[in-house]
């Protein structure tokens, strides 16, 4: 692989990056805010994936393993959390999850 | 070895009233309360005698040097010499009668309050003697929390804003004061590469050579807003009379009476000495903010309608005297701000007793409501008829000498301060006597019979007013011993 | 010749004993006191016939230090007396006079509430006048000088209980303060140039270093002369004699009349090489005397207030003195000061002691025929009027004033305005006396009777101290001092009696040990009769003018109130309006700064403070729990970071 | 793997033992609770003993580019196990009062610490992730881990997304220094950063790695989060996110920013990287003293502080060099005592239905004289008055500061940092506002007018009711805390040495 696609390929995984970003601010829902987390998280794995290419060295696979294991015990919790939430919140939703707001969630603002 | 006890005993003593609190359990019963007072008065009075031992005994300086935190070359070191006895004296002095003043007023969790009481002291005893600058800020931080707490506890109506706001002023200026604490060790260090904060060493290697007069001039301000703050200098002062009159009375007069003087001390013992040459750019303006305190506290007082505030805008005043003399820099005009400070910290210390008396009795402190008392107090009013007279500079007091030798060191190097310094005479006459002639004189609002002054207060009264007759009539007693000191403080001094 | 601070150390004692001593019943205070002021006095006997019958008389001087004070630069003043003739007189009219209203106030202040108050505030004055008088150095002089101040703000707020009266203390006290702080620079300065604070010792060094008319010495002279003209009472610091007389009038005869406002007169004599440095110090000196003169007495014509009349009067006498020193005649001036002391002293005893009688009253149109009615206190009060107005056969004033005019007139050229001010101001004195003589005196008794007590200036509780010895009771304390005084009056004047008429001119002689001769280049007899002619006939011209001035007065009075008088005389009466001027100038701004004690600087910090919490309240609004927007935060905050980097 | 290796790791592989024994008991022991709580605490005891005993020896020492078992990992470890060791302590009569105690709770105090501890010892990125991750995971759980209060699950919530979005910021920066360099060691890194080889995409790394390490901190901008967590988890929870997770986090930053290669350096990509770092600190003082200003819930007002207080140790940081180091170390450690001092006195003094209010703190003086001057010593050592380690700390911090500014040699940075300590100054004299409301506070006597007041009283009845935690372990444990505050205070000089020492090494 050329230099060229390499940079081509960084300036995707920071495309990615950004749209999770974006989405995570935009969306409301708890679950898409997940989705987004995930996305950002998998943007830079990929970003290590073509590190590793550029060098020719295992690491950057190595480092994206880790990234999907760790990101995945984060949604595992994330996860719980939101049925946690869905119960306290129960009330004043209909239960489905993907319409969790965000902004319901206020740990007593100012 | 003996400048430790000068420290220890006040920590001792504090230990030991708070002790007898704990195991008098909770409900501090009269004897607990007794005993923490008994222990406290026992301990400032024990420094007392060591000062005025060491006066007589006259063998200074001595020095202790202890190593303390080797690894950045702070030491426990203090060194006694004819500029710091007469403040110790004061301290040990004002010490009991803070506790005397406080024998009535001070009723619930007294053995707390001499326990803060006592700590106060070791602090300011030790600022008096510390001579390696790490330790020196060490204690100079040390006396403001349980300051802290005398005035928030203890204190009058608004004590708790006023504490607060005692201790954040002087804290901002007690942290730049360590902030270039730690800039002069640094600089020091990088250029001898000896790291060490010893008042000696730090005098002996000119900085002149390897500082920028920029960063000389950036250093001295620090130390001199820390020390401004606690005098206090014109500008700064807001803290000082919320301060003093919250205070209960123990506090004012420690307020008033030692930590004041702290300000003025550093100057002479620090800010001056370890940075000559920005300091003398700066005298001008220091002496400026002096007189404009001298004017402002002297208007300020003029209008007040609580005794004790108008007596504290009156120290604003009178310390803008020490400033004026201080950085006069001429040693009469030196030796008049020690003089000053001693005798106002006597005066001053003396009248937030009388205040204290009198709130205790009348239960106001309000001019407009007091009246006769005179006749109904004499000796209440024969004091505070001399009292007056002290505040007010009349010669034969104390303050007298000090306002006079400060003049002079103005008047000789700018006449234009001393006129305007004088004018504040005038002003301290017109509220001295104001407060006089409302508090004691006129008819008595209304006929209350109260006790006179109890042998005790008279005779500490007394006392007090007599040590500032000595000091008015013949000041060579302590001018003799601060000579020995300011010369090498003031090196190569020239008006 | 060494105790001399017994002098003053005596009267001392004399406070302590009666400050400490509160058991003390009855008139034992005023025994006490008395005795103790009896007792410096022949002591101060003893030093002026020490000093006297040693050498050559008035050249020596003796001076004694007690121990050393302090130090400014190389001046070091000591507590040091020092006895040359200036001082031997000041301490013999200290003494004498104060023993005699001492003794005068032992009947007189009876049963006043604070009796041995009163006298030990008296001793206390005393020792600082001696104080004062005896001081080797500038700056003991001060600390007599504000001692005596202190003392006269007490005295005038004896009866403290009446708000007015402490007013007027303080009044007295500040603005004599005013002028001390002009002293206290000027003793600083001279500790500064001169190196020296001896009085003797300056005054040499001054001659040698100071070049006439130099800066320096205008300016030294001129400090000084701030003093003097604050303790005197001399425009433009005046203003608080008047009110001063809110004391008892044993204090004003002693404090306000003969010796402390004199104290200024001392001062400028004492110092009077400076003043001779300063030629322009001394006109002003002369200018302002001479315009004291003329205010004060006109002021004391409109006065209907027996004491302020006095008052007046006396300022307008230190005004002669003032002009005597404007001219360089030290020692007539000091002469008249120990002359006005005596018949000063006698009339306000006099005055106090009718006052009594009639029961506080002060208003002379409430008095009249009480030369009938207390035929003692009218013939002191005469032969005291007698030597205000310089009259035979009362020699006091006479020789003294007569001198002094004398004198103006030798120096002629422009100075001679000055002796037609002086001229003027014989006019106005035999107008004022001899119209207060009329209206307390003569005709027939208005009496405090009718309206006593209506304008009663203390008609406070102590006044019920006085019923008991109200109407013509008066015993042999308070007749003997006013008798001695008379006979004092009497035959004061000859001690330096114009040549002319047989006199030997002794009192200056003494004098001329301690202060330059006037170089008189006096005329011949003919010319001294003539010159001393004048103002006697102008007095005697007076009269009648008074007595018409009384009648007006009189018929004024009988009118109402509304057109009682007109405003000129109101003016006049006031003082020329000195006080609302000055209320307007200084004291109204500074009270007005003052406010309530609101302190600008701290509400700086105040709204610091108020700055701080807004701004918490403002960043803590932005903690509103919203997961979303903490996002927002981090993104923004990390876009700027990423820019910053590439920045 | 060679045995020194694992010497020099002992206290890892302790840890991670104690981990899994601890997942043993959950499931396996019959009193869980008890059996977890031991195996916690004595892991966590063995491993700090270990440090000093085993690996101390050993050090410096690399274990392949993983870990590097040196005196910051062992000064950081140390922070970090005694911090927990006491947090599981003061936790037990804490949660015993509430629905009952569970074993899991100390499992994930185990793994938080192993993960924190990992951090410290990192060398190489990828032990820097997993470390965060193993840390960041279990303090998800363990701020949501009170069931029955529903601020847990939202704070836990609130701060995992905000927390996997800065960890995606962490690991991307990492990507692209990797993609530079081809390494994943940070002192090859750190080198590329400094000579401004790696170009402009690796000072774009290390500011997004920045990002990732400042949201850890808390450090404004990247603080919304804190006062939110704070209030939400209970109080020994905060405690360890305020201590252990900040220790972990920075000590990782020392390693970057101590070394003289940037110290001396006039590289333009390390200025600008100070002025940021400059502009990070002052802002985090600020906002972090202004948000506990006015802050009437006490957890907020330590969160608040505790902003503030990353935001002063900054200055050290940038100062860099050995001597900025080990001040860095020593206020850290300060820092974690003193917070925990005041979190421990939190939990130990909270009523039953919640953690302690600013009620619960009035007339503490004579209501839990113990936990009043623990507090009292806590708060003055935050607040950096002598005879507290505090004072001692915020000394160092100036010297630090204007040392590098000061001197006329290796005047790195001078005039930020001169800013810096005077914004420090004005700053911690702008904290004593509200540490002092505290103080007053509980010195007050139990006055019953205001509406807070009456408040406190049933809050006082409440914890009547239930008994207050007076356990004797957490109460010595205060005690301890209290102690050793004011012997630093009083005699920093060991401490200081050892520090300093190991800081060299």
């Amino acid at each position: 692989m050329n230099a060229q696609s390499l940079e081509l390929a960084l300036g995707l995984a920071a495309v990615l990056f950004v749209i999770g970003l974006a989405g995570m601010i935009a969306r409301r829902s708890l679950v898409f805010m997940l989705l987004c987390a995930e996305i950002m998280l998998n943007a830079a794995g990929f970003a290590f994936i073509i590190a590793g290419a550029r060098w020719g060295r295992p690491e950057g696979q190595a480092m994206f393993i880790f990234l999907l294991v760790t990101a995945a015990a984060e949604v595992a919790v994330g996860l719980a959390l939101i049925l946690r939430l869905s119960a306290s919140l129960s009330a004043s939703l209909s239960g489905k999850l993907k319409d969790l707001d965000a902004d319901e969630i206020r740990s007593g603002g100012a | 070895m003996i400048l430790a006890l000068f420290v220890a005993i006040p920590l001792v003593c504090a230990i030991a009233a708070w002790a007898v609190g704990r195991s008098a359990g909770p409900g501090h019963g009269g004897r607990s309360g007794l005993a923490s007072r008994i222990a406290t008065l026992v301990g400032s009075l024990a420094c007392l005698v060591l000062a005025a031992s060491l006066w007589l005994g006259g063998a200074l300086p001595v020095r202790l040097d202890q190593a303390w935190i080797a690894p950045i070359g702070a030491s426990f070191s203090l060194s006694l010499d004819g500029l710091s006895l007469p403040f110790l004296a004061l301290s040990g002095l004002l010490g009991a009668v803070a506790v005397i003043a406080s024998w009535k007023g001070i009723e619930e969790r007294v053995p707390f309050f001499h326990f803060n009481l006592s700590l106060t002291l070791a602090g300011i005893n030790g600022v008096f003697l510390a001579s390696d600058l790490f330790l020196f800020a060490f204690m100079w931080e040390l006396m403001l929390v349980p300051m802290f707490f005398v005035i928030d506890i203890w204190g009058h109506e608004g004590r708790h804003r006023a504490a607060v706001k005692f201790f954040i002023f002087t804290q901002a200026g007690g942290l730049l004061m360590i902030a270039a604490i730690a800039g002069l060790y640094a600089a020091h260090g990088s250029s001898t590469g000896e790291w060490s904060f010893a008042y000696d060493k730090l005098l002996r290697t000119p900085l002149s050579a390897t500082l920028s007069p920029t960063l000389q001039m950036l250093l001295m301000l620090g130390f001199f807003a820390g020390f401004a703050v606690k005098l206090p200098a014109f500008g700064l002062h807001a803290w000082l009379p919320d301060a003093h009159t919250e205070a209960p009375t123990a506090g004012s007069v420690l307020l008033a009476g030692l930590l004041l003087k702290t300000g003025g001390y550093g100057m002479l013992r620090f800010a001056i000495p370890l940075f000559p040459d920005a300091s003398r750019a700066f005298a001008p303006i220091a002496m400026w903010l002096g007189v404009a305190g001298i004017l402002w506290g002297g208007v300020m007082a003029l209008g007040q309608s609580d005794m004790k505030r108008l007596v504290a805008n009156s120290s604003v005043s009178h310390l803008g005297f020490v400033l004026v003399g201080i950085y006069s820099f001429d040693p009469a005009g030196r030796n008049g701000a020690v003089i000053q400070m001693l005798s106002h910290g006597l005066s001053t210390g003396a009248l937030f007793m009388l205040v204290g008396a009198l709130q205790d009795r009348i239960g106001t402190r309000d001019l407009g409501r007091m009246g006769g008392i005179a006749r109904a107090a004499p000796r209440l009013g024969a004091l505070g008829l001399v009292l007056t007279l002290a505040l007010l500079g009349l010669p034969g007091m104390g303050n007298f000498v000090g306002e006079l030798l400060v003049l002079f060191g103005a008047f000789r190097s700018s006449a234009a301060v001393a006129v305007l310094a004088g004018l504040g005479l005038v002003i301290a006459m017109a509220y001295a006597l104001r407060m006089f002639q409302l508090a004691f004189h006129g008819e008595a609002k209304e006929t209350r019979d109260f006790a006179d002054l109890s042998a005790m207060e008279t005779t500490t009264l007394g006392i007090l007013v007599a040590v500032l007759l000595w000091v008015g009539l013949y000041p060579r007693g302590v001018l003799a011993l601060i000579s020995l000191a300011l010369p090498g403080l003031i090196g190569g001094m020239t008006p | 010749m060494e105790l001399i601070w017994l002098v003053p150390a005596l009267p001392l004692a004399g406070f302590v004993l009666l400050a400490f001593g509160r058991s003390m019943r009855g008139r034992t205070a005023g025994i006490v006191g008395s005795l103790t002021v009896g007792l410096s006095a022949v002591s101060a006997c003893i030093v002026a016939w020490l000093f006297a019958s040693t050498g050559p008389p008035g050249t020596a001087v003796y001076a004694t230090s007690l121990w050393p004070w302090l130090e400014l630069g190389s001046a070091s003043p000591a507590i040091a007396f020092s006895v040359d003739a200036l001082s031997v007189t000041m301490i013999l009219v200290v003494t004498i006079v104060g023993f005699l209203i001492h003794l005068f106030s032992i009947e007189h202040m009876a049963g006043e509430e604070g009796y041995h108050r009163f006298f030990a505030y008296m001793n206390l004055f005393v020792a600082f006048m001696l104080i004062l008088v005896l001081a080797d150095n500038f700056l003991l002089l001060y600390l007599g000088w504000e001692g005596v101040g202190l003392c006269s703000f007490l005295l005038i707020g004896f009866w403290y209980r009446d708000r007015a009266n402490g007013d007027a203390a303080r009044k007295a006290f500040i603005v004599t303060r005013i002028g001390d702080v002009a002293l206290l620079l000027g003793i600083l300065m001279l500790a500064a140039d001169l190196g020296s604070l001896g009085i003797g010792e300056a005054s040499r060094r001054a001659a040698a270093a100071w070049a006439p008319g130099s800066g320096m010495a205008v300016l030294a002279a001129a400090l000084i002369l701030g003093g003097a003209l604050g303790k005197s009472a001399q425009l433009p610091l005046h203003t608080w004699l008047p009110d001063a007389m809110a004391g008892p009038s044993p204090v004003s005869a002693l404090i306000h009349a003969a010796t402390m406002v004199t104290a200024g007169v001392y001062l400028v004599a004492r110092s009077n090489v400076f003043f001779s440095l300063a030629p322009q110090v001394m006109t002003a000196v002369a200018i302002l005397g001479a315009a004291t003169l003329l205010v004060a007495g006109a002021s004391a014509i409109a006065q209907r207030d027996f004491k302020r009349i006095l008052a007046y009067s006396t300022m307008s006498q230190i005004g002669y003195m003032f002009l005597a020193l404007g001219v360089a005649a030290w020692t007539g001036a000091v002469f008249h000061l120990a002359t006005h002391a005596l018949f000063k002293s006698l009339l306000f005893l006099a005055a106090g002691a009718i006052i009594n009688a009639l029961g506080h009253e002060r208003d002379v149109f409430a008095m009249g025929g009480l030369a009938k009615k207390m035929p003692l206190l009218f013939w002191t009060f005469l032969a005291g009027a007698f030597g205000l107005t310089a009259l035979p056969p009362v020699t006091a004033g006479l020789a003294s004033k007569d001198a002094i005019i004398a004198r103006l007139w030798y120096v002629g050229g422009d100075a001679r305005i000055l002796w037609w001010a002086a001229m003027a101001g014989v006019l106005l004195t035999s107008l004022y006396t001899f119209r207060m003589l009329f209206l307390v005196f003569a005709g027939e008794s208005r009496g405090a009777a009718e309206n006593g007590g209506s304008v009663g200036l203390h008609a406070g509780p102590h006044g019920a101290g006085h019923d008991g010895h109200g109407g013509s009771g008066i015993g042999a304390a308070t007749a003997i001092p006013l008798i001695v005084l008379s006979l004092l009056c009497l035959v004061g004047g000859l001690l330096d009696f114009p040549r002319f008429l047989g006199g030997s001119p002794f009192f200056g002689s003494f004098l001329g040990g301690a202060l330059p001769r006037s170089a008189d280049e006096g005329g011949s007899g003919l010319q001294e009769a003539l010159l001393s002619l004048g103002p006697l006939l102008l007095t005697l011209a007076g009269i009648p003018i008074a007595w018409l001035m009384a009648r007006r007065a009189l018929e004024r009075e009988a009118e109402p109130v509304g057109k009682r008088s007109s405003r000129l005389a109101a003016f006049v009466r006031g003082g020329f309006g000195f006080d609302r001027l000055y209320a307007f100038l200084f004291v109204g701004p500074i009270l007005r700064l003052a406010g309530r004690g609101v302190d600008a600087v701290n509400l700086a910090s105040e709204g610091l403070r108020g700055f701080a919490m807004r701004a918490s309240r403002l960043i803590r609004s932005s903690q509103d729990g919203r997961p979303r927007r903490y996002l927002a935060v981090l993104a923004v905050g990390a876009a700027i970071l990423l820019a910053a980097v590439f920045l | 793997m060679k045995p020194d290796d694992a010497f020099a790791a002992a206290p890892l592989i302790i840890l991670a033992l104690a981990c899994i024994a601890s997942l043993a008991a959950v499931s396996f022991a019959k009193r869980k609770a008890r059996a977890a709580f031991a195996v916690c605490a004595i892991g966590m005891a063995l491993a700090l003993a270990a440090a000093f005993a085993l690996s101390l020896p050993m050090m410096p020492r690399r274990i392949g580019d993983l870990l590097s078992m040196d005196g910051l990992s062992l000064v950081g470890t140390t922070i970090i196990l005694a911090s927990a060791l006491a947090i599981a302590i003061v936790s037990r009569p804490y949660l015993a009062r509430r629905e009952g105690e569970r074993g899991e709770y100390y499992a994930l105090l185990l793994f938080a610490s192993l993960g924190a501890s990992v951090l410290a010892a990192s060398s190489s990125m990828a032990t820097l992730f997993l470390g965060l991750e193993l840390l960041s995971v279990s303090l998800y759980a363990l701020v949501a881990y009170r069931r029955e209060r529903a601020e847990g699950g939202r704070a836990a919530f609130t701060y995992l997304i905000l927390a996997s979005v800065a960890s995606a910021f962490l690991f991307f920066g990492m990507a692209l220094a990797y993609y530079q360099t081809g390494s994943l060691e940070l002192q090859r890194i750190i080198g590329a950063a400094a000579d401004g080889s790696g170009g402009p995409l690796m000072i774009a790394a290390l500011a997004m790695m920045g990002v990732g390490f400042a949201f850890k901190l808390a450090v404004a901008p990247f603080h919304m989060w804190a006062l939110e967590v704070y209030e939400g988890a209970s109080a020994p929870v905060a405690a360890l996110i305020a201590t252990v997770s900040k220790a972990a986090m920075a000590i990782p930053l020392i390693r970057f920013l101590a070394p003289p290669i940037l110290a001396t350096s006039g590289g333009d990509g390390a200025s600008s990287f100070v002025w940021i770092i400059a502009i990070l600190s002052g802002a985090s003082m600020i906002a972090g003293n202004l948000l506990a200003l006015r802050e009437e819930r006490v957890k907020r007002m330590l969160a608040g502080s505790s902003i503030a207080q990353l935001g002063y140790i900054l200055v050290a940081l940038i100062a860099g060099g050995s001597y900025g180091a080990s001040s860095a170390l020593f206020y850290l450690a300060a820092y974690s005592l003193s917070t925990l001092g005041a979190f421990a006195c939190v939990a130990a003094i909270s009523p039953a239905d919640g953690d302690a209010s600013r009620s619960d703190f009035r007339a503490l003086a004579t209501k839990r004289p113990l936990a009043a001057a623990v507090m009292t010593v806590s708060l003055l050592s935050l607040a950096g008055m002598p005879l507290t380690a505090g004072f001692m700390g915020k000394f160092m911090l100036f010297s630090a500061g204007l040392g590098s500014g000061g001197s006329s040699a290796g005047g790195r940075a001078g005039t930020a940092t001169g800013i810096l300590a005077i914004l420090l100054a004005f700053n911690s004299a702008l904290s004593l506002f509200y540490y002092l409301r505290l103080l007053s506070l509980m010195y007050r006597g139990p006055a019953a007018e205001a509406p807070e007041a009456k408040k406190g009283r049933e809050a006082a009845g409440e914890s009547a009711r239930i008994g207050p935690s007076r356990s004797l372990l957490a109460g010595s444990i205060l005690a301890l805390i209290g102690l050793s505050i004011l012997v630093i205070g009083i005699v920093p000089g060991p401490l200081l040495g050892l520090i300093s020492s190991l800081a060299g090494r």
